[in-house]
């Protein structure tokens, strides 16, 4: 139910004390790409004495631990997985290491997708019943297939589009890749606004100060919070089963999606 | 996010050059060891070790308030440990003493246009302690510095004289391992040289003076000459220090008619410390001064017969010995150095 | 041969650990006078769950909280047996 | 009018003027760090061993370093300032003077001045462009400042005022800022100083993600308490934060197509892009942070350069503050009675200073500090600040990234915004909230030795210096 998941380094304590007043939704406390390698255990130790001090309703926390293949996976977990927080952010996710990792948690999974195979395969993954969101990594998969990013962002156009028809196809959520300009808000806006069009219910970031623009363009919108009071306002007097709204048959599945709506719109104070 | 990364690549090293340059900075020819920090493409920092010192900070007027020289000077410190190098010092213009200072480090000395710095150990304590092991009265006391490569007549000749003259004699040796005979060598030949002389201490200088540290461009080749400014370190600490730690007053230095960077170390010497300066006429030997690159140059050249003419007995003994051997296939296998 | 962790980032500070013949906290801080009891309460607190009774610690703190100084100071401590195995 | 006697280097300063006998002399600070007049005045008294001096710079940054060397020599007997930092004012903190140290506000040092409270016996007044006849301005020459609004009442009222500049014209300047009429000699040197020296470090745009966030709570505070309307006045000042502010509300000024009437104070490139770009009619400026609004103050006409009792003094009839709507502060610490210190820090050292502070907050209709919750693990709020700069009575909302208190005694205000979304919570809870990370800090000694008063800007003692 977030609109933007916030990256913070994980070995910084001046930001995870700080985590809670950026106004993302969810924040992602990295252990992997911003802690450096003779600095793991720094960080896995800093977030591990820093959650159990300090426990958060908002935002929902994740933490982006390390990947499969690396030494500090099941560190990471062993260490940090008795800890209160929502789910983890797997780096480099495959089918079978979102297995390897459900097999050690009953926490909530967002698979990373950030190379070329993770993308061939991604509906295996996104069909997984313990991932409850998908991440598009694009810095590094434009890097593995030695394409350049672009201003437009037109080389992920499919990628998006495939990633979103898969996440809608299996009702999952669908994080869009973060932006890595921290000055230029304006061409953040436009990034924002295509991934939406292509199909992305949220977004990663990677600066604090990008938070305001991706909420509002991730929010719903007046015309969709207008059409989801009225469904649940015929529904108050339509008990059971079905009913008609404006020619349109509205179903039980229907009316959860407003209710939903509703709440997301009263969390983020748009009602 | 600044990232920071290890000068690999020679255009890399060009590049942190040039950076130094627009800002007056010089690179020195001593570093083995050189980070650049980023913002994104944007070169904005740079930091250098040469052995034990960091040296060479640079960081971009406009990223100066966000901790940067700390981060390097992190940075720079695992590489030290990771080296198992704990004693370490820091060259800096004195404006950065402060941000310096914050992080545990003395300040030894300061002049106009630098500051050097140690973290770890403290010079006073140091020396204090050096005192004590080789149980150095409080009388006062001459001193003669010297490196010894290998110890010749003429340093004989100058420590015979300064001892005579004196009350006690401390000899300090240069600790650095910088010269074709290894220090421990060079200790242990004066030594044993000296003992017959009751009122000589010698000991070693411990990394404060005529090191790489206090004094990097020393231990060049001649024509890179040195500079008064890199000179007055080494003066300053010997004063500041040496002179009221181990009650000195008065310093004997031996005339260099060749050299012209140990001539113009003592000349320095002279100009900051007057009085206290006492300089011995060169020892001759067929009407040329005695000097120790003349004898590694005899020893390039395998005439030990022309080098015993030159060295006291303990030199020559130790040349002998299957160390001695050691040493001088090394110095004839190599292009010489003049230390 | 000591160890360390942390760094001189404001918020964080920097520990190091050195064997020692008895237990010796040094403190730097830029709060000293309205911490240096608490930071020194938090060091030797942790110290005595790992039943550390022979080290020199060296903290140079920039405002680090309590929890910062104990993750850091734990973090120290492995690296100090990870040393020793 | 008569050409004024030249004076052509530092060294004849004695020659002409009673230097032993004249004790209290003054300076302006419009060159900041890059001032080199004071040093070089001062270099003179220590070379004539003058003791017993009475300074008077309007303020002392870290490059005047010659004030050292003369407290160091028991030559100054008092200092009256409005600001101080750097070495001079760690110096002051620990050594006490023979007189004392008094810390005024940029308005209440006009009013002394110009009411003959405060005898200047000698105004040392670096000046960029000047005529024969002893008229001056600032934003024309070589070593430029700007608007000279400081030193304007040191002219008036010093018995001997002497300027030092580095460009003497030889026509006569129409529209001077100093009246060539109270001047007495011109002292022509090689530099007066380093224009980028005017350049601090505080006026950046923050990008900081705590400081955008507490700009971003007190940009929807100004607009729910109504405050953003049509021909509006603001004052921001240099810091990071208020500047972020002022991009804030122009973003919104531009959207909802209002423009303010003027802004004043410290004048920065982002007050002059507003002015350029017609979102604002005037600029009153009593000094530049920047050399971009040095060169608008030279081609704008709406870019008016003021003098400290024109911006503050509270006795004059043309005050600009009075019709102040908004100001944006600063504090380091604040206290449950809502007085802000930016004096000393929580130890006692002094670190600054009112400046226009005190002046701006007791005139503006609402007074706003900004400012993060904790720095380095010290909670900004205390139950008493260290040294009051600001009285309470005079600040009416404190906007941090944890939220916003209002003082109780704006009911007023905390009517207009109870029904909106903004975070509002008591100064006491926002304590408490920053007591959670830091734990309550351990109350420090209060020091005994006092050196010297806090005034406000009617020249009262609200606070006094304690020696640390």
């Amino acid at each position: 139910m977030s609109r933007s998941f916030l990256f913070l380094p994980g070995n910084n304590p001046g930001s995870l004390q700080n985590l809670d007043i950026f106004n993302a939704d969810s924040i992602i406390i990295d252990l992997e790409d911003s802690v450096t390698f003779d600095t793991k255990d720094e960080a896995r130790d800093l977030v591990y004495h820093f959650l159990s001090k300090f426990m958060f309703k908002t935002p929902s926390i994740y933490l982006r631990i390390n990947d499969i293949s690396t030494p500090f996976f099941n560190d990471d977990i062993d260490v940090l997985d008795s800890l209160e927080f929502k789910g983890y952010v797997l780096p480099k996710a495959t089918k079978e290491s979102v297995i390897s990792l459900s097999k050690k948690t009953d926490k909530s999974i967002i698979a990373l997708l950030e190379t070329p195979m993770s993308l061939v395969k991604s509906e295996a993954i996104i069909s997984l019943k313990q991932v409850d969101a998908v991440l598009l990594g694009a810095e590094d998969l434009t890097t593995a297939m030695k394409i350049e990013s672009t201003v437009s962002r037109q080389e992920i156009t499919y990628v998006r589009s495939k990633l979103a028809l898969e996440c809608a196809a299996h009702e999952t959520l669908f994080i869009d890749t973060p932006y890595t300009d921290k000055d230029d808000l304006a061409q953040l806006k436009n990034d924002c606004l295509q991934a939406k069009i292509l199909g992305a219910n949220a977004k990663s970031i990677i600066h604090p100060n990008h938070v305001d623009v991706v909420n509002t363009v991730f929010s719903p919108t007046t015309h969709q919070i207008a059409n989801a009071k009225r469904i649940l306002k015929k529904a108050e007097t339509h008990q059971k089963g079905a009913f008609n709204l404006d020619g349109k048959m509205i179903d039980k599945p229907i009316i959860n999606r407003a209710k939903n709506l509703i709440a997301q719109a009263k969390k983020y104070q748009l009602l | 996010m600044f990232q920071i990364k290890e000068v690999l690549l020679e255009e890399e090293k060009a590049k942190v050059i040039h950076f130094l340059h627009e800002n007056n900075l010089d690179y020195e020819t001593d570093i083995d060891y050189t980070i650049m920090v980023y913002d994104e493409d944007e070169l904005i920092a740079t930091a250098s070790l040469a052995r034990n010192v960091m040296k060479c900070f640079l960081v971009k007027k406009s990223y100066q308030d966000q901790n940067i020289t700390g981060r390097m000077f992190r940075h720079l410190e695992t590489i030290l440990e990771a080296r198992s190098i704990e004693h370490f010092f820091v060259y800096t213009d004195p404006t950065n003493a402060d941000i310096f200072e914050s992080f545990n480090m003395n300040v030894i000395v300061e002049t106009m246009n630098t500051v050097l710095l140690e973290g770890n150990k403290n010079i006073n304590q140091v020396l204090h302690l050096l005192k004590k092991e080789y149980d150095i009265s409080d009388a006062k006391k001459s001193a003669v510095i010297i490196n010894a490569n290998p110890m010749t007549l003429g340093h004989m000749y100058l420590i015979e004289k300064a001892a005579l003259e004196s009350e006690e004699l401390l000899v300090f040796v240069v600790s650095e391992d910088a010269s074709s005979f290894p220090f421990e060598d060079r200790f242990m030949i004066i030594k044993n040289a000296t003992e017959h002389l009751h009122n000589v201490t010698v000991l070693p200088t411990s990394n404060y003076l005529v090191s790489k540290i206090t004094f990097p461009k020393y231990f060049l080749k001649e024509d890179q000459l040195i500079k008064d400014e890199q000179t007055l370190i080494d003066v300053l600490v010997y004063k500041e220090y040496f002179v009221p730690i181990f009650k000195i007053n008065k310093r004997y230095l031996g005339k260099e008619p060749y050299s012209y960077n140990t001539n113009k170390y003592n000349e320095i010497l002279q100009s900051h410390l007057g009085n206290h300066i006492k300089v011995i006429e060169r020892k001759e030997s067929d009407n040329k001064p005695i000097s120790a690159s003349l004898v590694r140059k005899l020893i390039k050249r395998n005439n030990l017969e022309k080098v015993k003419k030159y060295v006291p007995k303990a030199t020559y003994d130790y040349l002998q010995s299957t160390r001695g051997q050691k040493i001088i296939e090394q110095i004839q296998s190599k292009t010489l150095r003049r230390h | 041969m000591n160890v360390s962790a942390g760094s001189y980032e404001s918020n964080d500070c920097l520990i190091t650990l050195e064997p020692a013949a008895e237990l010796e906290c040094i403190i730097h801080s830029v709060v000293k006078e309205q911490f240096g009891e608490q930071i020194e309460l938090v060091l030797k607190q942790t110290l005595a769950g790992h039943n550390i009774t022979h080290v020199k610690l060296v903290i140079n703190d920039k405002g680090a909280l309590d929890y910062t100084i104990k993750a850091r100071l734990e973090t120290a401590i492995r690296r100090m047996r990870d040393l020793d195995e | 009018m008569t050409k004024k006697p030249i004076i052509f280097s530092y060294k004849q300063l004695p020659e002409e003027i009673d230097i032993h006998d004249f004790k209290n002399i003054s300076f302006h600070h419009h060159l900041r760090n890059g001032d080199t007049v004071l040093n070089n005045v001062l270099q003179i008294y220590e070379n004539e061993h003058v003791k017993k001096l009475n300074l008077f710079p309007s303020a002392i940054f870290p490059a005047y370093t010659k004030i050292l060397d003369l407290l160091k020599n028991n030559q100054i007997n008092g200092i009256t300032t409005n600001y101080m930092n750097g070495p001079v004012a760690d110096y002051l903190s620990h050594q006490p003077l023979p007189g004392k140290i008094t810390m005024q506000t940029h308005g209440g040092r006009a009013r002394r001045i110009l009411n003959n409270q405060t005898t200047l016996d000698i105004a040392y007044i670096a000046s960029p462009y000047v005529d024969p006849y002893g008229n001056a301005i600032g934003y024309k020459g070589k070593s430029v400042f700007g608007s000279m609004g400081y030193a304007i009442a040191d002219a008036q009222k010093a018995k001997i005022v002497v300027l030092i500049t580095d460009k003497l014209i030889d026509t006569k300047l129409e529209d001077p800022e100093i009246d060539g009429s109270y001047v007495d000699y011109i002292l022509q040197v090689d530099s007066i100083g380093d224009t980028q020296g005017i350049v601090s470090g505080t006026t950046q745009i923050t990008t900081n993600p705590i400081g955008v966030k507490i700009a971003k709570q007190t940009t929807s505070l100004i607009k729910e308490l109504g405050l953003l309307k049509n021909g509006f006045s603001f004052q921001s000042g240099a810091g990071g934060i208020s500047l972020r502010v002022t991009e804030n509300l122009k973003e919104e000024m531009v959207h909802l197509g209002i423009t303010a009437s003027f802004f004043s104070g410290g004048i920065t490139q982002y007050h002059v892009d507003m002015l350029e770009a017609g979102l604002v009619d005037k600029l009153y400026d009593v000094q530049c942070f920047d050399l971009a609004a040095i060169n608008s103050l030279r081609k704008n006409t709406n870019h008016m350069p003021i003098s400290a009792s024109v911006y503050a003094n509270p006795e004059d009839p043309n005050q600009v503050i009075k019709d102040l709507d908004i100001v944006i502060l600063g504090a380091t610490e604040i206290d449950y009675d809502f007085n802000v210190n930016v004096t000393t820090d929580s130890h006692g050292k002094i670190i600054g200073g009112s400046g226009g502070h005190s002046d701006t907050a007791s005139e503006s209709k609402v007074s706003i500090i900004v400012s993060p919750l904790i720095r380095s693990r010290i909670p900004l709020i205390k139950e008493r600040v260290t040294t009051i700069t600001t009285l309470g009575k005079h600040i009416d909302c404190l906007v941090t990234e944890r939220g916003i208190a209002i003082n109780p005694k704006r009911q007023d205000l905390i009517d207009k915004l109870s029904k909106t979304n903004l975070p509002l919570k008591t100064i006491k809870q926002l304590q408490e909230e920053a007591f959670k990370y830091t734990k309550q800090p351990k109350k420090l000694k209060k020091y005994d030795t006092m050196i010297g008063d806090i005034q406000d800007r009617t020249n009262k003692i609200i606070d006094h210096l304690y020696k640390k």
